[in-house]
């Protein structure tokens, strides 16, 4: 047996041993997911228990450093242990935007204090992070933010800044424990003038304010900051140089989106649906066309993974699939409703379990426009992998 | 006959987009009604504003009370529906019901026509039975009973259902659920015992009925047309239902790509005008082409439809095909140009999205009436 | 009876005792078409004859004044004119860019001497016209035309241009007696320093060289100008304001070239091909999907001219018709490549008439470049129709 | 397995491109053979040059003189192939036909396999009967005479058909035209008596043949397989066929972009590049994401062929839909883009759309395909 193998088999027995029965089942909404933080109720014990004892073993963040809270696996290692997972039905054991997003970020900027702080809380579930990116004035020109960190020397309070400005689709805003977040601190400098900081959300002058979309109700929220106090310590980076960070981050952003098109095998939709309006045969049609786009994406999705696992894979390329993902998704759930006729139309029914085909297929217009819009992503392609001149 | 307005229709036209700017905008009526969680979905103030300005009647007969015009006319009245996204029972009493009433009894003329041209009646129209359209099938049945006929089934999706004074039925009187003979239209009065309703608000927030006839007793005089000879009626109808969403949906499309290309002209990013990418250009002005396409299209149906040409089914079909292709591509194109903001239920951009969907569906999406031409023309 | 009415009656008794029996045939392919000229062979006496009565009546050009070789029939007049030619299953008397384009720009720009002289020998069929506008590095972008016209006073022949340059894409200029031609008279000003000249193909200096396109051999030529003298009567319009002129009559070639989607009822093709490959349901419903399409554009074709006739039409909107019209007909053609599957490969077998299929199909991708390429057509309308900013 | 090349297969098309780049390109070879009218559509001697780069048995077994490599490998050379628009026999005889012959008796594999290998024998592949790939219809029969079978009927569009030394025969020994089984595979000599050819050019400079089979007397031995069990092998030749037209495709697709991209950096046009217009660079973007897209599923297809997935089937089928789309629009946006220029046969974009129309006919359609991709999902 090799080496891998053996440890696949490790891996398969202490899934089996220690992840309880009720979080092999299926998640079926929003509040199977376990967030953590300081103000998450666990749906129940179950789900306590999963996210600890994985915890315990540093496998939330499996192929974080050990030092960090993490198991230290690697790149192999770690895929063997998402296989096992899903091979299991197993549920994720936490999920966070301090996984996916910031713990990445401050494992590449953070200074080594920030990173056994940061990381181990975020490993251990207990602090759960938003993101302070976009503002109503600077969406897909991010680096147009007015956010305004002003620099204040205080004998009492130490050195900070003092922290002025809107947030827009800061996603659990409300629900989350700290934001990281893009505030300018050098207003003369359009680019190099945006520092990363991080702070509490219970810090006093910092209120929030659901948004609702035109599916319902939604986790973003408008944030606002009132004279809001930031300890110099609290930044991540070089001063003014936030939007390395940024960036970096947004390609995690953007390779995860990416992957809302492809669902492996089951990304096509033909055969799902044949129970349903196929006596249509023009549908039928559109819908071979889509599987057609969908199973090609899927190996797509399979071959930039493949590629990125090697380095292979064109640092512009998340821009490529962020924009081939989403907008082939939108479609799928165009053609869902489309399947789906006036049914699909329901709103608040039971039959459609408060309008979920509908409220989805609105969800979904938002893909290709959160986390660097279509246009944007097709501008980046254009320059930084077609190199075409002046894009 | 020129594809444009004769100086009357202008004048109709001019007259109808000041009232349902001014009464019908989206802010007083559709999120009105919406915030309000209205069990009918629309007011019924407008609906008598409508009778005021004389749209209520407008394809009925003169001697009914109304003012004979044609489907152009009331195209006109549709587009500017769907440009202001007002809801109304407009389509479903004015145009499709009176369409049934026109071929029906003096009888039943006299009973439900001057309510509606005074606005105070609603009709609903209740062919479909599942999810999609597919008039071709009719298995609600009328039984003959006494001297009446005794109704059981059920009708999904009625639009305006259980706010409606009658609802127009397509029922079965003999043969066999495909057939195309056999089929019996009834204008059947809300107060008949055995009528159940499960309505349902749809995305739109309009509202729309699943309709149980549990052994509706009818008497003969609601018999609209002949018995057994009702496809001929029911297709008039449907043509009417299809080439007014048509028509209102050229409105949503002109509505979204309206509101749209005024955000291009405002929001800035980059430090332009987001109207000045060539990119976004390109778009609109393609978008720009296929709304004038259907718009084209639309009016060029209904004018072979008032004058009882041959093509007018096919190009009926092709209009509610090419309109809801056009007017799909103004929402999407619209959301996603509005960016954010488009996303969120505070903008109207979403609700053109939403009414767009709805009316797809209503009488045929693109995808059913591609297969009408594919079928009428032979192949 | 209406006047119009009576005059219906008139044209019809005319054009049954006057159109041969050979010029109610349908039009077979290029050489039957009656261009008029110098150079002109006549395929047959009926085409001679019926060109000959109808120059006689201003038939040629029913709708100019008769002082310039026209009938002045009315637009009603002339609709009437084309829809009995079209009864009779009449070949078009004489066809030729002088009726098209430069006739109608001549009446709007032409001093009376030019009119009297020019659209006379067009009306009688007596000189056939080239267009010299494109130029290699000047296709979208008209105004940066190089050719240049020097001007020189010359004691024996009087002020005339000596002009030295080339074009591309010049229609039947190796069958052309007269070219009109955009020059460079002024260097220093771009948009203002271009004239609109006339001259002889037969002057000395003149060479032209036919353009192989994918499609086969081509109508087109290269045109090169080696010192040609131009007397300085022979510009239309003002000095250096030859781009009006031009623009003028693009706007007329691209009414013209926005037909070309269009054919009426039968720009439908499904049931045309449906003996052909519709046990193809996916073909099935793509042709379903154009015939949508197709029988869309030709209601907005026929809404078009109506609203020209009353002058209701935007100025911008040949470029909205120019672009759907053309980006049509290639789909149009992809399709009936489809249909026809590997007998429409096949590219110089009888069985193909010499590959029509083929060579017709690649020959409509030029459509939405002549004439104003789809990208131009969509700037216009964004600037012109739309008023997007910067456009 | 990872969807990456290995470096073995990373080396093969280092130097597959070299090779390709350097003797196949466009003015050496397709124009070369095009411009002198040759009558094979290609050159022997290229061909000659293939089997010492040690292309032509790639596919073949070792013990057979091959290298036993798989359909990846065979896609690399292809889909040099197709950037250059190579003419060569390559993919009806060292894919179609070895994958054929590998199912072969000894005595057929040694007839003709080292002619094969050694870059001296051409193959072709006789499957379709009419315009359009349809080799569920079999209709050519072949019949018992004597220890052998007489061979009646016609093949169209035989690539290669004319110059081929065999031609692979798909007939029919028993059942009726649509019949699954009864179908026999024949390796039957271009010497054999009662051939006839009407050899065609098509819009892609190449050769193919309409042949008539009439009364052709073939021995036992130039059976390929099971008689009346040909549909096994068969199916393996067309997929083998399927996703090498794919390979090639994404090459055609590659190297028309390749070139389009090259004059959006050069061409000006209103003082600009035209590469610097946002709506080419989002039109080229999205091109790009098209073609990778269709790269990625062409070798994901190959190596499930190669695996002896029961997906292969579904996925070949997707692949040959996927890279006919994407290479379609590649060419389409390459001649648009070019403007003028692009439509002059001196330009070499114009030979990329031709090819590609040609190459999408052959073992079927982006329809054709889709139809497969419904059926065998189930719906």
């Amino acid at each position: 047996m090799s080496e891998l193998e053996a440890f696949r088999a490790e891996i398969r027995a202490w899934i089996d041993a220690n992840c309880p029965e009720e979080m092999r089942r299926p998640v079926q909404g929003e509040d199977d997911i376990c967030w953590g933080g300081r103000n998450f109720v666990f749906k129940n014990a179950a789900q306590k228990a999963w996210m600890e004892v994985c915890a315990a073993k540093g496998y939330t963040v499996a192929d974080w450093p050990k030092a960090y809270g993490g198991a230290g696996m690697s790149p192999a290692e770690a895929k063997i242990w998402r296989e096992e997972l899903a091979r299991a039905g197993a549920r994720p054991p936490l999920s966070s935007f301090g996984i996916w997003m910031l713990g990445p970020a401050l494992l590449k900027f953070g200074t080594e204090e920030q990173k056994v702080h940061y990381l181990g809380q975020i490993a251990r579930g207990e602090i759960r992070w938003c993101q302070g990116y976009s503002e109503p004035g600077s969406g897909s020109d991010l680096v147009s933010l007015q956010t305004y960190g002003e620099e204040v020397s205080d004998p009492v309070r130490g050195d900070h800044w003092v922290v002025n400005g809107q947030k827009i689709w800061t996603s659990y805003a409300d629900k989350a424990d700290w934001i990281f977040c893009l505030v300018r601190t050098d207003k003369t400098n359009v680019y190099q003038g945006i520092s990363f900081l991080l702070f509490d959300m219970a810090t006093p002058g910092v209120t929030t304010k659901p948004i609702k979309l035109i599916s319902g109700s939604s986790p973003f929220c408008e944030t606002f900051f009132d004279n809001v106090v930031v300890p110099k310590a609290q930044i991540v980076g070089q001063l003014n140089r936030g939007w390395d960070v940024a960036k970096y981050l947004l390609g995690h952003e953007r390779e995860m989106i990416s992957g809302a098109g492809d669902g492996g095998q089951t990304s096509a939709i033909g055969s799902v649906l044949k129970r349903g309006g196929l006596e249509d045969p023009m549908l039928r049609a559109e819908l071979a066309q889509f599987d057609i786009d969908a199973l090609a994406f899927s190996a797509m999705g399979e071959k930039f993974l493949d590629e990125v696992k090697v380095g292979k894979a064109h640092p512009a390329q998340p821009n490529m699939m962020k924009y081939a993902g989403t907008e082939l998704n939108k479609r799928r759930h165009e053609l869902l409703m489309v399947a789906g006729g006036s049914t699909a139309l329901e709103w608040d029914s039971e039959e459609t379990r408060g309008g979920a085909p509908a409220r989805s297929w609105l969800r979904t217009k938002a893909n290709s426009i959160e986390g660097g819009t279509s246009e944007v992503m097709l501008n980046v392609v254009a320059k930084r992998i077609l190199e075409l001149p002046g894009a | 006959m020129p594809l444009y307005y004769t100086e009357d229709q202008a004048m109709l036209a001019e007259s109808v987009t000041g009232f349902m700017a001014d009464e019908g905008g989206i802010k007083k009526q559709l999120r009105h009604w919406r915030d309000t969680n209205c069990k009918d979905g629309f007011g019924h103030g407008l609906w008598k504003q409508f009778a005021e300005m004389g749209l209520t009647g407008m394809l009925a007969a003169e001697a009914d009370g109304g003012l004979a015009m044609g489907h152009v006319e009331a195209g006109i009245v549709l587009a500017e529906i769907g440009r202001n996204l007002t809801p109304s029972p407009f389509l479903t009493t004015s145009v499709m019901g009176v369409t049934a009433l026109s071929e029906a009894s003096d009888e039943l003329r006299g009973r439900w026509l001057p309510g509606v041209i005074a606005g105070e009646t609603v009709l609903a129209v209740a062919i479909d039975e599942g999810a999609k359209h597919r008039p071709e099938k009719i298995a609600a049945r009328a039984e003959r009973a006494g001297n009446g006929f005794r109704l059981t089934g059920a009708k999904d999706f009625v639009i305006h259902g259980a706010s409606a004074d009658a609802i127009i039925v397509a029922a079965r009187t003999s043969g066999s659920d495909s057939d195309a003979d056999g089929v019996t239209l009834f204008a059947v009065p809300k107060d008949a015992a055995g009528i159940g309703h499960n309505a349902v608000r749809l995305v739109d927030s309009s509202m729309a009925s699943h309709v149980r006839f549990d052994g509706v007793e009818l008497d003969g005089s609601t018999v609209i047309g002949e018995v057994d000879g009702g496809r001929a009626v029911l297709n008039k109808v449907l043509a009417a239902g299809r080439i007014g969403a048509a028509a209102e949906q050229t409105g949503v499309g002109g509505g979204a790509f309206a509101m749209t290309t005024t955000y291009l002209k405002t929001r800035k990013q980059f430090g332009k005008l987001i109207g000045e990418f060539q990119a976004m250009q390109h778009r609109a002005a393609h978008l720009y082409s296929e709304l004038e396409i259907a718009e084209a299209v639309v009016i060029k149906a209904q004018q072979l439809l008032d004058g009882g040409s041959e093509r007018a089914e096919l190009m009926v079909s092709v209009a509610k095909a090419k309109a809801a292709r056009a007017c799909n591509l103004a929402v999407r194109e619209g959301v996603q140009m509005h960016g954010g903001v488009g996303m969120t239920d505070e903008y109207d951009i979403g609700l053109y999205m939403k009414r767009e969907r709805a009316l797809t569906e209503f009488m045929g999406d693109a995808n059913y009436h591609a297969e009408r031409v594919a079928q009428l023309s032979g192949y």
